[in-house]
């Protein structure tokens, strides 16, 4: 593999390479604003500007400067090299490039530094970006001067509504163009462009328009800056106080991996980030995605219920005992749910086993929106997943919908909140004998006559395999709220008390359990738990 | 007489005394509060014991855990809490070591005179706590009064009395004020005088002496092999001070002497702190001489010292550099080190674990007073009853220090 | 004793160096004990180091009444909580507590005996009010000899007045209403030092 | 300086140390757990270190390594005045045997400060004299130290009152307590009456 040499380190590089690109994948930061991994290149923050060694037996490219001498104050002229973009130039074997020990570069980005800072608001104290500005970081590492224009700074508008979910500060905007390729490259939706020119150019929606295609939180998670807010989490929660889970987004059968950002002191969830994964989602997230954390903390069942009223788990265990003693094995049918983990999955198939039930099925959130880009159709995470651990035994809801208006089901044990066809809902009324392990309220839980509260996937670690046979782990953010329990830990407690035995005691054992099948064994013939 | 006590046998007439377990502390005037003694005496003697601390353990190194570098200087205030300034420098020049940083010199002379105050105040505490113990209250009082004026001192430097958190990493909170020198060398004066007054109170009272001579002796090797140091060590006849044997600031300039005892006991250790009053004097008085009026206190990086305040509100570098290192907490390269100063009571170390992240991994102090009545036992056993608290007094256990 | 004077009456011609008073026996009585408080120093911690100065003879709180420290509770009726209160020295504190003899009172002397202080933590008790009542509380880490002084009058005024709701110390001026605090003066005395 | 002493236990005992280092001149041996004492025993008597002093023995938990713990003592020698900082990995990952050689023979020092160890960390130092808790009490459950152990999770052991909601007690409110200026001693004092209420 050819290499070059940046900083005395050697890098090696894939050619058609930038120079910051291949550093980056080995691991050495050359600072940047407007460059991003999953971007074009515009190379207009000039921040990764290094010095390139003139080949051996070749002349430097060489600038002519004036320099100030203190001796005769006067100018005197220089020579100084010239400069390139890291992000444009592209690597070629053998090359010497060098970043931090030239010092022109070094004094070349701590002066870029100081302009992009001239007519930079004091917003800190305000700003959402505080913590994880890259203006923050790149002072401490490039400047760490102290201001000299003494002028007052431009001004520009502040708070301008881009659209639903994005919130523009012009002062703050470096221009560095991130949010207008994300949404000509990502988006496929050339909404955003630049306006003005020098100190008073700024970013605007085109006319007649809004920000609003599919992807609009990814224009503020690229920018460097405090300029793109997202109103959604505007002035929620300070950044440093937040601590990231590595979480697999649940909204659909894509599974982009993510970070759950959680506040450890409340233990309340704020937002997502997309955590770059190249076999998934790259480094991006759909809106619906980015927004799906609020479903953590809506809706949910956060306490053990018979008929709708509120008992503790005891009580509620007790029934739910009862209940499953009530009809024979073969009268017995679990439900699973694709909105819930292999290990939930799997312990509830485990369960049923001991119970000795025929009657295998799976449910999960209705079909939704699918798109070329990220979003698939199917709003289940782990669908793949549930066929793949029944070995395609599970039949869809739809079966089950009929072997109960047949009367073969006595007792139904269900995992999961959501139906494929709300319409459906109407069969489970009919069900006496019908416990229920659910996260959020729905069909499910309206009808059961015992619902035990199961912590969501934010609240215990769990695995999940997409639409592409692909197995992923999303890690525990929170504690379980309210009395919400991982819904193995419920089925280990029925099992307790129905004296059967299952074939694991601990996580480690459940999930090795549920790592023996292979995903890919899912039969394709099954529908998605929302139908066709 | 009866004709019967003549038949007795001489043992028969002595009492059967079986070992009496005693229990003294925590809530007893002279532990401390915070010390529990078990003792199993035979008459007054104590056969064994065992000392009982952790009544005061307040988690600080958990806590430590928990903020940032600088968050912690508030916990070492309060670890020994009679010499407070001595730990706010020690964990300072712990960080400053991990961030191989200087301080400007007339800060290392600011430090040294402020730590040496604090050593007065500790040994004026200690050796007032001693003599009041033995019921010889004036000298309490007198060195209280010392004490007071030496916090005086201290409040106008700091803003506290006691529990001044006044050490940063790269400096100290603020430079000396106007009136600094000439208040403490009339303050240094009048403590010697007192410690004079102390002295011709006390050596020349029977009781006094009696009650501490040949008392709680130790040997010099067991005061090694039980890790003590400071003026319990010295009293040993072992010269071992931070201060001569690894120089730190500007220790290496100034002279001054290491008063050690020479039968290792309880007057000993009072009069080995007499002493080191009389050269913490002379070391205040070297560095009072040396400290500029002028110049910075504060070492010149940005990534360690805060900005002043006007800079914070008005400029976006000056709030950028604030928020650096009051949000993210100051970045201490990952690493780990063992720095060690001359506490009140010894070799006052710290071992200090850095992830590079802005909290630390772990802050572990090295507690002088913890080794020391780790040794308790040893010196009380074999003893009177009635001179554990000479001896415990002695030792000048800091339950802060000990229990941490 | 403004508070006595409030329930008395006395009859004192002019020139006369005799006469008698008449007064409620209960207010005498809260007078006697509001100035003969015995007390019995529970110290524990930093807190400790300001009781000696509360107790030397610069902030001498004998001037006060209460002088006499008593360790032994069964003698005392005030109980100076000094410093941190640990889950391990609870019970401690719990039974000596008990062991006093009505009438009793409790001062929390320090913000760590009072809340806990910045000690939020495995080891610590929350405030000495998790375990005992307190009668007054003095903030403070630790409190200003002042401020402890300012306790013990508060908790004499409210044994005169019988009343047993905690008080805590607070300035007699509110830095905030009022400019011109010393807190305010030293922040300016700050500012106007020579620059470092 | 001391550069001499990691020299020295090498050459003595080249497969009892993992790894060495000086980092800010503080000279670090990583020992194998298995050859703690032995090495320390060594490094007392020998003529050339003889380290006559513990200075400091304590132990720190990296929850994600493995092993998991590290114990960490400080050496002094008082006669040659230089210092070594030996470590020694112990642990397995969930700490539930976390075991180690006790130095109790070697210094008196190691006696309490084990026991604090033990207390904080729960590495056990086999063949200590008394391994008992030193600064939490025999009741307490778990290790504080460990990362793992919430750093706000109380043990308490006497109830407490049940007051209505005792965590606000008064009269940590505004207007609870004292208010500015009590009357009693404005009359004492002859202040204004304006701070009077």
């Amino acid at each position: 593999m050819p290499s070059f040499k940046l900083d005395d380190k050697d890098i090696p590089f894939e050619p058609g390479d930038t120079i910051i690109r291949a550093a980056q994948r080995a691991g050495v930061d050359v600072p940047h604003y407007c460059w991003h991994p999953g971007l074009s290149v515009a190379a207009n923050c000039r921040m990764c500007l290094v010095e390139l060694m003139p080949p051996p037996g070749r002349p430097a490219m060489l600038l002519d400067v004036l320099a100030w001498d203190d001796l005769h104050q006067t100018y005197v002229p220089q020579k100084k090299p010239k400069l390139q973009p890291a992000c444009q130039q592209a690597a070629a074997d053998g090359m010497v490039v060098k970043s931090q020990t030239s010092e022109h570069a070094v004094r070349a980005r701590s002066a870029v530094q100081e302009l992009l800072l001239l007519n930079h608001p004091v917003d800190c104290p305000i700003c959402d970006q505080a913590g994880e500005c890259r203006l923050q970081d790149y002072w401490l590492e490039h400047q760490a001067s102290k201001k000299r224009m003494k002028d007052e700074p431009i001004h520009k508008p502040k708070g301008v509504v881009f659209g639903p979910t994005i919130v523009y500060d012009a002062e703050r905007c470096i221009m560095c163009t991130r949010c207008v390729r994300v949404s000509a490259e990502l988006a496929k939706d050339p909404v955003l462009s630049m306006r003005e020119r020098g100190n008073l150019n700024e970013i605007t929606v085109a006319p007649g328009r809004q920000l609003d295609h599919g992807y609009t939180l990814m224009t503020e998670y690229v920018c460097p800056v405090g300029a793109l807010t997202s109103s959604d989490f505007r002035f929620k929660a300070r950044v440093w106080f937040l601590r990231s889970a590595r979480s697999t987004c649940v909204g659909c059968a894509t599974g982009c991996s993510s970070y759950t950002d959680f506040d450890p002191r409340n233990q309340k969830i704020y937002r997502y980030r997309p955590r770059e994964n190249a076999a998934v989602n790259k480094y991006w997230m759909c809106d619906d995605g980015m927004l799906d954390y609020q479903r953590i903390h809506e809706g949910r069942v956060l306490e053990a219920r018979i008929q709708g009223e509120g008992v503790s788990d005891a009580v509620a265990l007790e029934k739910a005992a009862d209940l499953i003693k009530q009809a024979s094995p073969q009268k017995t049918a679990i439900l699973l749910s694709a909105e819930h983990s292999n290990e939930d999955n799997q312990a509830l198939l485990d369960f049923g086993k001991a119970l000795g039930a025929l009657q295998l099925y799976y449910s999960g959130r209705p079909q939704g929106q699918g798109d070329d880009i990220l979003k698939s159709a199917d709003k289940n995470p782990n669908t793949a997943g549930v066929l793949a651990l029944s070995g395609g035994r599970a039949k869809p809801f739809t079966d089950l919908v009929a072997a109960v208006k047949e009367g073969k089901v006595g007792v139904l044990v269900a995992l999961g909140s959501a139906i494929g066809n709300p319409n459906d809902a109407g069969a489970l009324k009919d069900l006496k004998n019908f416990v229920a392990l659910s996260t959020h309220d729905g069909p499910i839980a309206d009808h059961a006559a015992v619902v035990l509260p199961a912590s969501s996937w934010a609240e215990a670690d769990g695995t999940f395999v997409n639409r592409t046979g692909l197995r992923q782990e999303s890690d525990r953010a929170i504690n379980p709220q309210g009395a919400s329990r991982p819904a193995f830990r419920w089925v280990q407690e029925l099992a307790k008390l129905l004296t059967l035995t299952l074939p694991w005691k601990k996580v480690s054992e459940l999930r090795s359990l549920s790592q023996g099948v292979d995903a890919s064994a899912s039969s394709p013939s099954a529908p998605p738990p929302g139908g066709e | 007489m009866e004709p019967l006590d003549q038949e007795l046998e001489s043992s028969e007439l002595e009492l059967p005394t079986e070992p009496m377990l005693l229990n003294v502390g925590p809530a007893h005037p002279a532990m401390h509060g915070t010390v529990r003694i078990v003792m199993e005496l035979s008459g007054e003697i104590i056969e064994r014991c065992d000392v009982q601390v952790g009544y005061l353990h307040r988690g600080f190194e958990k806590m430590c855990e928990r903020g940032n570098w600088s968050q912690v200087f508030p916990y070492v205030d309060r670890c020994n809490y009679v010499s407070p300034m001595l730990n706010n420098v020690g964990f300072a020049l712990a960080c400053e070591k991990l961030l191989g940083i200087t301080v400007p010199e007339r800060c290392q002379w600011y430090r040294m005179i402020l730590g040496e105050l604090a050593r007065m105040s500790d040994h004026l505490t200690c050796d007032g706590a001693m003599a009041m113990e033995l019921g010889a209250f004036t000298p309490f009082l007198w060195m209280i009064k010392g004490r007071e004026m030496v916090w005086e001192i201290m409040e106008e430097e700091t803003g506290a009395r006691l529990t001044h958190s006044f050490g940063r990493v790269g400096g100290m909170a603020a430079p000396p004020t106007d009136g600094f020198k000439e208040h403490t060398r009339a303050v240094v004066k009048h403590i010697l005088t007192i410690i004079d007054e102390v002295e011709r109170l006390l050596l020349g009272n029977r009781i006094f002496l009696d009650r501490l001579e040949n008392v709680g002796v130790i040997s010099a090797a067991d005061a090694v092999s039980l890790g003590w140091t400071g003026p319990c060590l010295r009293a040993t006849g072992i010269p071992y001070d931070v201060r001569k044997a690894h120089p730190y600031l500007k220790y290496g300039e100034v002279d001054f002497d290491v008063p050690v005892g020479t039968t290792s006991d309880s007057f000993d250790r009072f009069m080995v702190r007499l002493a080191e009053m009389r050269q913490s004097a002379r070391i205040i008085e070297q560095c009072l001489e040396r400290m500029a009026d002028k110049g910075p206190v504060n070492v010149d990086d940005p990534r360690v010292v805060l900005p002043p305040k006007e800079e914070v509100y008005n400029s976006i570098e000056g709030t950028i550099q604030h928020f650096k290192i009051i949000m993210e907490g100051l970045k201490l390269p990952a690493g780990e080190v063992y720095s060690y100063t001359e506490g009140g009571n010894g070799e006052l170390g710290f071992y200090l674990v850095s992830d590079g992240s802005g909290t630390p991994h772990r802050v572990r102090i090295r507690p002088p007073c913890f080794l020391i009545t780790a040794g308790l036992e040893r010196v009380i056993t074999g003893q009177m009853m009635a001179d554990v608290v000479p001896s415990f007094g002695s030792l000048n256990m800091i339950g802060g220090e000990c229990d941490r | 004793m403004g508070e006595l004077k409030a329930t008395t009456t006395s009859i004192l011609e002019p020139g006369q160096t005799s006469g008698f008073a008449t007064t409620r026996f209960e207010s005498l009585l809260a007078w006697a004990q509001k100035y003969s408080l015995f007390m019995n120093p529970f110290v524990t911690a930093c807190c400790g180091m300001e009781f000696m100065a509360v107790s030397s003879p610069r902030y001498d709180f004998s001037r006060f009444g209460s002088e006499a420290p008593r360790f032994s509770p069964r003698q005392s009726d005030l109980l100076w909580v000094v410093g941190t209160i640990v889950q391990r020295q609870a019970p401690i504190l719990k039974r000596i507590y008990e062991q006093m003899a009505e009438p009793k009172w409790v001062l929390a002397f320090g913000t760590c005996a009072s809340s806990g202080g910045f000690y939020d933590n495995y080891a610590c008790v929350a405030g000495l009010d998790k375990i005992i009542p307190a009668d007054v509380y003095v903030p403070g880490c630790p409190p200003r000899p002042e401020a402890v002084l300012d306790g013990l009058m508060l908790l004499q005024d409210k044994i005169q007045r019988g009343d047993r709701t905690p008080g805590i110390v607070k300035p007699r001026i509110d830095p905030v209403q009022e400019p011109n605090t010393a807190l305010v003066q030293l922040r300016r005395s700050r500012s106007s030092r020579p620059p470092a | 300086m001391s550069k001499a002493l990691i020299e020295l236990v090498k050459k003595n005992f080249p497969d009892a140390v993992l790894e060495s280092h000086s980092q800010l001149g503080d000279d670090t041996l990583v020992l194998a757990p298995g050859r703690w004492k032995e090495v320390c025993s060594f490094l007392k008597d020998n003529a050339q270190s003889d380290m006559d002093m513990l200075t400091d023995l304590t132990a720190v938990d990296y929850p994600d390594r493995d092993p998991r713990f590290e114990v960490v003592a400080h050496l002094y020698s008082l006669g040659r005045g230089h210092r070594l900082r030996l470590k020694a990995k112990v642990g397995d990952r969930d700490g539930e045997t976390v075991e180690i050689d006790t130095l109790t023979e070697l210094w008196a020092s190691a006696n309490w400060m084990e026991r604090e160890c033990f207390d904080m960390f729960g590495v056990k130092f086999l063949g200590h004299p008394d391994l008992r808790r030193i600064l939490t009490y025999p009741e307490f459950e778990g290790h504080p130290l460990r990362k793992d152990y919430p750093a706000d999770k109380i043990q308490p052991l006497v109830q407490y009152r049940d007051e209505p909601n005792i965590d606000k007690i008064a009269p940590f409110g505004v207007d609870e307590g004292m208010s500015f200026g009590r009357q009693t001693h404005a009359r004492n004092r002859g202040d204004d009456d304006s701070r009077m209420n």
